[in-house]
């Protein structure tokens, strides 16, 4: 199974002999190469499915793509089962999902991560796909409120795993919440260009701390482990990613400041329970602030209370649409702090 | 000879040559058995899966010939070199060297008709995976700098070059002024293999494409290399024994470069078919693509021949393909590596087998008495 | 007088073949026993199973009249056995003191470190104790063949052995080495050694030994005192007929020279000058020998004539061709044929079929190669005709080259080479390592040559063979042309002298240059 | 300028230390004639089984013992294979990595029923050993270097040392070189061939072991899948870059662990290139190192030949 990913359990027990409206269904959830254990949204998503198939019924299946060319026959091979839902997770199986997708309209998609417009029409290109993206911006903008507030030493560092644009909607949201709150901190930027080597991470990161920063956030999977590494060894703050990561890695929750939240298990839950009821629909669900699918979360109760009241006065001036967060580099350019 | 003798011997020789190979498999798939028992899963169902996804139809078996076409490549790209004792472990960096190049040719020549720009793709692609290859080919030749050392750096001299053409240079943000992407601008449709699919309804879901002809091809390009043609002769006699075939008047140099060449030359290459053939781009990646590590693999189950080489990709490619079977059973993935690593420790120790028809030769010769050698030699006089 | 070694009805079989057929053999007490027989005979089987390496198949082994079982050689040592191994068993990047106390190393802190310099006491001790003289800190790869040899016998003797077998140790050796090998052997005889002595060379067999064993085909023709025998019928026991030891050279008058070296400076692999000013010519029909011991710069005079090492300056011409600029293959194409020194290394692939062999160096031209195409059928047709012209004993061209036998392989090469009726045939060490029978063959081919009107180089350390091949002699010493003489007015003893370092010195001084590097 | 350097110089020296241990082992190999591909799945197993132990048990230390154990019994079955078995030195290799992932992947799900990583340990070797603990307090150097050296670190420079002189010192370490170079020799002067072979390939193993667990036990405290991704590679062409010495060796990886180091933090430096081209730093500096100094480099004779004993 996936892990201690914090898919809350299924509290509704299902009464004795009552048909679950997904018996006999098959959802099948395929990851990208990260596969699952990436304690990132493979992982989330998975917890999300486990979880709706607890409640529904139907059966679970899962296939892990070992390269890049495995995306398209991995789909293939998961439409013989005719399932319910397909989820196909990660940017990188967008454009694999939104062809097998286009051939078989009969079959309802969902791809995480993705819109399904690869034409670049602003439009999604299939009607049978249901887009689920994240505003990891507005999440990494409150945790950057957080270091900005945190630090004594105004150096902050940010470890991205490679630079996709996606992995720089992290980094450009960060630095908009730092600066934001503390115009005067520095941020120091690098690329393990990796997601795994956890020992580069910890160098990354030790690097950082001697020259002085003293909050780090991360957004680059197995490399963050060396983070938390470094962190606890020399007592900084790190900032964990996707899930709450003082729960994932509690042996580190004493120097996790916070993490910033990815609900990615909702947000397949909710897919798969519509597949399962029926009243699935194509569509680009967008997962921000204001729909709770993006969050701060806090399980090594490490954050003030003043902090947390800055986060949430943050947070609701984004809810509110006072100020757009920033997603790009040129965007973190333009960015001037708002007042609120 | 009668025909049922002929049917015999062939069924015989058959036996001889397929015999380490099977018993190898068979092995494998017991460890493989008890590996899936200890998961808590059922092995039959495990194995009927297994075939089910590479044999169980046509669409399937087309399925198992996608997955061979880029080993079989990188597999005969691996042989090439070590039969002209060249251990080249920079096939991962040669085919991405051919992927980007495709990518490359792709976009600026993709006013082009199919026919024309897929050939020139191919051509670029090969230049390319020759090129980068020849670095540790003239390395090696002119300065003895040792391949291996300059072909794993090589590897990931390529992945990062890659990223940052990827992310810098051929990126639709730049090209075409969309939004950035963690991968390139994707092949136009002219740019792209055709899908056997798409030709013979018969391959129904499976994503095999005209590429595993020209991997085919490649494997006869390499027999036909290999053992018919006179650099192919040079390259053997260079592999077996550089100072006999210096003396024979072959160029050591020249033998490294060309070795290192043509096998940078079919990895490319494979590297080009698998781009045009099912990703249409190249992605940002942290690591290499393994199909150059899978090729070493392949190239040395399949015995550095190409035949043997087809067989053993195919066997590749039913396991890995089968494995998606097996996942959807619920059966962990990583049974397959090691199914694959244990028939590969099998084929690694054949040796068993042939001291045990050594020893039983032996004592055939101690029963009959063989008359020396020399005995023929004296009627000759 | 008592056996020291007792071997009874000792077979060996291979797959394919029975090596030893019911052996007996004894050795005595302080005797020079020689083995004796022609290439595959067994010798070396039978060696090796006193020695441990092989064991026999069926058949005993006595030793000081106690029957024993030598499982490996660690056994064989502790019974006094040494062996000195055909192909010598030195290993090249180490020291003379390395190499001999392998195995038997003399240690301090418990074990924990080798006692070099005890190490090099004890190797110079031995080595004075019996005359053996050598430099025990020197590389092996930076010493003549006959030193290493020295080495390899103080091996044996630094473990204490009783019993040393010797196989073909003269086979690289220079008369002047042979005869003091002769002395030395002696002398270990006399002081209680007993010795078991391999060859093919009658000579040898006469000057040596006490007693003889003759082999053939895996059993035993006889054992005999040496005086006892005349060396005609030791050679018919040997080859199962009468051989003609004599070759048959007609008086011929030369033509033009069409090949010459002038002035040629050529390195060696560690940078040093190897050949120094070398100059000579050969005209058509004319076998030249250049004589000389192993290391005198022969090895790389013939690499950088065939373009297998570059030239530091001079020239070499053949027919007016300036060869000295031109790769291997331009240099074949120019017309030279080649029998190389090595024929492991240099002269067969030894893992290609022996058709494949047969048109090395031409392999690319019609009609073996046509736009690139190898011409499978043409080649096997070539080596047929080839095998059963030159009587090459294989089973078929098939086969791996490195299957044959050395003289075999031997023949395989020469016919390869002779097929390309070459302008200038350059043959080094053609005969080393070959039986009588297959020497005459040799012999004959390249009188063959000669008579064909072709250029000669003959490249030899053996004498007799130097004497009875060549027109001309050329002996070189330390990369020097020492002098030039007509073989029919040279005597052994001169050439002996020359080879040994010029004119007016003593044969012995000998000792002192290959012990000379510090 | 030192409090610069200094960092650079320990960030280098771990990232070192697995290579270091690796390229050891596949000196020892490779020095008596076994060609050693495996070193990345020995390193795989090491890193895995030190966690697994150090998880279980509570102690580090049992974990670096089961490391050189696990690595050991991989190595093991390298030596059945290609000293007893006389099979392909290359293709053993290779499989072992196969095998290597997989086993531990496979394991990975069966004893921690989850995918990708174990759990952290809390008592990694990452802190200075208390014997050390006064180089901390050195001025300048002592914060700056030493406190973020690991216990690793100590050793692998004396493993470098015990190597050498086990190899070029003691009588075994004679036979070692004379069983790479020509083992006939060595067997005909009653050296084992086949046990001085078995033995070096254990020591690999061992070593390649160490190896793993100084990246996970003594660094980054939790396993994952793909961590070790190519180091034993790495270490392979440091092998080949060192000569085949261990102090070549250990100069090899030093040259890569400061190239990383700079690759790492090159934009901190204030070096404004593409990441991509700090990245590639270690590797192309290799390669121009290999032009730029160091002549051929010659293997062991008999290296990657199998000897059959006897009857060849
Ligand atoms: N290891 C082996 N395997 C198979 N056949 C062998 C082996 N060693 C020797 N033979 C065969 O046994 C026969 C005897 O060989 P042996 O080496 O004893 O001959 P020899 O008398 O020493 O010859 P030479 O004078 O050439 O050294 C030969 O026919 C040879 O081919
Ligand atoms: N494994 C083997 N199988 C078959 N024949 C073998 C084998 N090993 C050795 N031989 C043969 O044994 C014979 C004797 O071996 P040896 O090493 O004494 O060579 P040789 O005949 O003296 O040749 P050379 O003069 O080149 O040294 C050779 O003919 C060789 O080909
Ligand atoms: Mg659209
Ligand atoms: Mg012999």
């Amino acid at each position: 199974g996936g892990g201690e990913t914090p898919a809350t359990e299924g509290e509704e027990g299902q009464a004795e002999g009552e048909a679950l409206p997904g018996e006999g269904k098959v959802v099948t959830m395929i990851t990208d190469t990260g596969g699952l254990g990436d304690k990132s949204f493979n992982d989330l998503a998975y917890a999300g499915l486990e979880k709706a198939s607890e409640e529904l019924g139907f059966e679970l299946k899962i296939l892990q793509s070992a390269t890049e060319d495995d995306y398209a026959p991995n789909i293939q091979t998961a439409l013989e089962d005719n399932p319910a839902l397909i989820v196909c997770v990660g940017f990188m199986m967008e454009q694999a999902t939104v062809d097998a997708a286009a051939e078989n309209p009969d079959i309802n998609f969902a791809i995480v991560d993705g819109v399904g417009d690869m034409d670049g029409d602003g439009q999604q290109d299939v009607d049978n796909l249901l887009g689920l993206k994240f505003k990891e911006n507005e999440g990494s903008f409150l945790v950057g409120v957080a270091a900005g507030l945190t630090t004594e030493t105004d150096k902050i560092g940010y470890i991205g795993g490679m630079e996709f644009p996606t992995i720089i909607v992290f980094e450009s949201g960060f630095i908009a919440g730092v600066k934001s709150v503390n115009p005067d901190a520095e941020v120091y930027v690098e690329y393990a260009d990796s997601f795994g080597d956890i020992a580069k991470g910890k160098e990354i990161a030790t690097a950082q701390y001697n020259k002085g920063a003293d909050v780090i956030y991360h957004a680059a999977g197995g490399v963050g482990l060396g983070l938390f590494q470094a962190a606890t060894e020399n007592d900084f703050w790190a900032i964990g990613v996707d899930a709450d990561q003082a729960l994932t890695s509690p042996e580190n929750a004493d120097n996790i400041l916070c993490s910033m939240l990815k609900r990615v298990d909702t947000a397949t839950y909710t897919a798969a329970r519509s597949a399962v009821e029926g009243t699935f629909e194509g569509q680009v669900q967008t997962f921000g602030l204001a729909e709770d699918g993006i969050g701060v979360g806090d399980g090594g109760e490490n954050l003030t209370e003043e902090l947390n009241g800055e986060i949430e006065k943050w947070k609701a001036a984004i809810i509110e649409g006072q100020f757009t967060v920033p997603a790009t580099r040129e965007e973190v350019e333009a960015f001037e702090v708002p007042e609120i | 000879m009668n025909d049922g003798n002929k049917l015999k011997k062939i069924t015989k020789d058959l036996w001889l040559i397929l015999r380490f190979p099977l018993i190898s498999i068979a092995a494998g798939f017991f460890i493989g058995a008890v590996l899936i028992l200890i998961a808590g899963k059922n092995p039959l169902i495990a194995y009927i899966a297994l075939f089910q996804g590479s044999f169980g139809g046509v669409d399937k078996i087309g399925e198992t010939l996608f997955k061979m076409t880029p080993i079989l490549m990188t597999g005969l790209s691996f042989s090439i070199a070590f039969r002209t004792g060249l251990f080249n472990i920079g096939g991962e960096g040669q085919f991405l060297a051919g992927a980007i190049t495709a990518i490359i040719a792709g976009w600026y020549f993709q006013s082009l008709p199919h026919l024309l720009l897929v050939i020139i793709m191919f051509i670029l692609a090969i230049l390319a995976g020759a090129a980068w290859a020849s670095i540790a080919g003239v390395l090696k030749a002119k300065m003895g700098i040792h391949e291996v050392i300059t072909t794993i750096m090589l590897n990931y001299t390529a992945l990062y070059l890659v990223n940052y053409i990827v992310r810098a240079v051929m990126n639709p943000q730049i090209l075409l002024g969309t939004k950035a992407e963690a991968h390139t601008v994707s092949l136009p449709d002219a740019a792209r293999l055709t899908k056997l699919k798409d030709v013979f309804e018969i391959f129904g879901r499976s994503s095999v494409h005209t590429g595993i002809f020209i991997a085919v091809g490649c494997a006869v390009f390499m027999y036909i290399l290999l053992f018919r043609t006179t650099l192919g002769y040079e390259l053997r006699s260079g592999g077996l024994s550089p100072d006999a075939a210096e003396y024979g008047g072959v160029k050591k140099s020249r033998n490294i470069i060309m070795a290192m060449g043509i096998s940078g030359a079919v990895a490319g290459l494979a590297g080009a078919v698998n781009v045009m053939g099912i990703t249409y781009y190249v992605a940002q990646s942290s690591t290499t693509p393994g199909y150059g590590f899978d090729g070493i693999a392949v190239g040395l189950v399949g015995g550095l021949h190409p035949i043997g080489i087809i067989a053993s990709s195919f066997l590749f490619g039913i396991l890995s393909n089968g494995a998606r079977k097996m996942q959807l059973e619920g059966i962990p993935k990583e049974v397959i590596a090691i199914i694959q690593g244990v028939i590969i420790v099998f084929i690694a120790s054949q040796y068993i087998i042939k001291i045990i028809y050594k020893k039983r030769k032996e004592n055939e010769i101690k029963k009959e008495k063989i008359i020396p050698e020399k005995s023929k030699e004296e009627e000759v006089r | 007088m008592p056996c020291v070694v007792e071997m009874n009805n000792i077979s060996k079989v291979f797959p394919g073949i029975i090596a030893n057929d019911k052996v007996n053999f004894q050795l005595k007490k302080g005797e020079i026993h020689v083995l004796l027989g022609e290439n595959g005979a067994g010798k070396t089987t039978l060696m090796n199973i006193l020695y441990g390496l092989y064991q026999p198949t069926s058949g005993e082994i006595y030793i000081g009249g106690k029957e024993v079982i030598i499982k490996d050689p660690n056994v064989a040592i502790q019974h006094g056995i040494g062996m000195v191994h055909q192909h010598f068993m030195l290993i090249k990047p180490f020291t003379v003191a390395e190499n001999i106390i392998l195995g038997n190393e003399p240690v301090m802190h418990n074990g924990m470190k080798l006692d070099m310099k005890k190490a090099i006491k004890n190797v110079e001790n031995i080595s004075n104790d019996f005359g053996l003289k050598v430099d025990p800190m020197a590389k092996i790869q930076d010493l003549s063949v006959g030193i290493q040899q020295r080495v390899e016998i103080l091996k044996a003797l630094y473990r204490g052995a009783d019993i040393l077998i010797l196989d073909e140790p003269t086979a690289v050796l220079t008369p002047q080495e042979i005869e003091e090998l002769g002395i030395i052997i002696r002398k270990l005889a006399d002081e209680g050694k007993s010795i078991i002595l391999i060859t093919h060379k009658l000579k040898e067999v006469m000057s040596m030994s006490d007693r003889v064993t003759v082999i053939r085909r895996g059993k035993i023709i006889d054992t005999i005192d040496t005086k006892a025998i005349k060396t005609d019928d030791l050679a018919e026991m040997m080859v199962g007929r009468k051989v003609k030891m004599e070759v048959d050279k007609q008086e011929k008058t030369p033509g033009e020279v069409i090949f010459s070296v002038e002035k040629l400076k050529v390195r060696d692999n560690r940078g040093l000058e190897a050949v120094k000013d070398v100059s000579f010519n050969v005209r058509a029909g004319e076998v030249l020998a250049v004589a000389g011991v192993d290391g005198n710069g022969q090895t790389e005079l013939v690499e950088a004539i065939t373009g297998l090492r570059d030239i530091e300056s001079g020239q070499v011409q053949l027919d007016g061709l300036d060869l000295s600029k031109l790769s291997t293959k331009e240099i074949i194409e120019s017309g030279v044929g080649h029998i190389p020194e090595d024929r492991h290394r240099r002269g067969l692939v030894l893992g290609n079929s022996l058709a494949e062999n047969m048109i090395l160096g031409y392999h690319y031209t019609e009609p073996f190669s046509k736009n690139g195409f190898m011409k499978y059928d043409k080649i096997h047709e070539h080596a047929q005709v080839l095998i059963k012209e030159y009587d090459v004993r294989t089973p078929d061209e098939n086969v791996k080259a490195g299957s044959l036998s050395g003289g075999n392989q031997q023949k395989a090469i020469i016919a390869r080479e002779m097929y390309k009726n070459p302008r200038l045939l350059i043959a080094a060490q053609p005969t080393r390592g070959l039986d009588v029978g297959a020497i005459e063959f040799v012999h004959k081919k390249i009188i063959e040559s000669r008579d064909n009107n072709q250029a000669v180089l003959l490249v030899s350390l053996e004498l007799d063979e130097v004497m009875s091949l060549a027109d001309r002699i050329a002996v070189i010493y330390d990369g020097r042309i020492v002098d030039t003489i007509d073989a029919k007015k040279a005597t052994e003893k001169q050439l002996g002298i020359l080879m040994a370092g010029g004119k007016h010195k003593e044969t012995r001084d000998m000792n002192s240059e290959v012990m000379g590097h510090e | 300028m030192w409090i610069v350097i200094l960092p650079i110089l320990a960030s280098a020296l771990r990232l070192a230390t697995p290579l270091i241990f690796s390229a050891l082992g596949g000196t020892f190999s490779e020095r008596s004639g076994v060609v050693n591909i495996a070193l990345e799945g020995i390193m795989v197993m090491g890193a895995f089984f030190s966690i697994l132990f150090a998880d279980f048990t509570g102690s580090p230390w049992i974990g670096v013992m089961a490391a050189i154990l696990a690595g050991m019994l991989t190595a093991l079955l390298l030596g059945v294979v290609s000293i007893h078995l006389q099979g392909n030195q290359v293709v053993m290799g290779t499989a072992i990595n196969i095998l290597a992932v997989g086993l531990t992947s496979y394991l990975l799900q069966i004893i921690y029923k989850r995918f990708g990583q174990t759990d952290a340990i809390t008592n990694a070797l990452t802190n200075n050993p208390t014997i050390l603990a006064f180089l901390e307090k050195l001025p300048v150097v002592g914060k700056a270097f030493f406190s973020g050296l690991t216990p690793f670190v100590y050793l692998a420079f004396f493993a470098v040392g015990l190597s050498y002189y086990v190899l070029f010192r003691t009588p075994f370490g004679l036979r070692v070189r004379a069983v790479g170079e020509h083992p006939k020799a060595a067997d005909t002067v009653g050296v084992n061939v086949y046990k001085i072979r078995y033995i070096c390939v254990l020591i690999s193993g061992a070593l390649a072991g160490i190896a793993g667990a100084s990246l996970t036990v003594g660094y980054t405290a939790i396993f994952r899948e793909h961590m070790v991704s190519g180091k034993g590679f790495i270490a392979l062409a440091a092998m080949v870059f060192g000569k085949w010495h261990p102090v070549g060796a250990l100069l090899a990886c030093l040259f890569f662990g400061l190239a990383e180091a700079l690759s790492i933090q090159g934009s901190m430096l204030g070096i404004k290139i593409p990441t991509e081209f700090m990245h590639m730093l270690p590797y192309v500096a290799t390669i121009l190192a290999l032009i730029g100094v160091v002549g051929k480099a010659v293997a062991p004779a008999a290296d990657g030949e199998p000897y059959e004993k006897g009857e060849n």
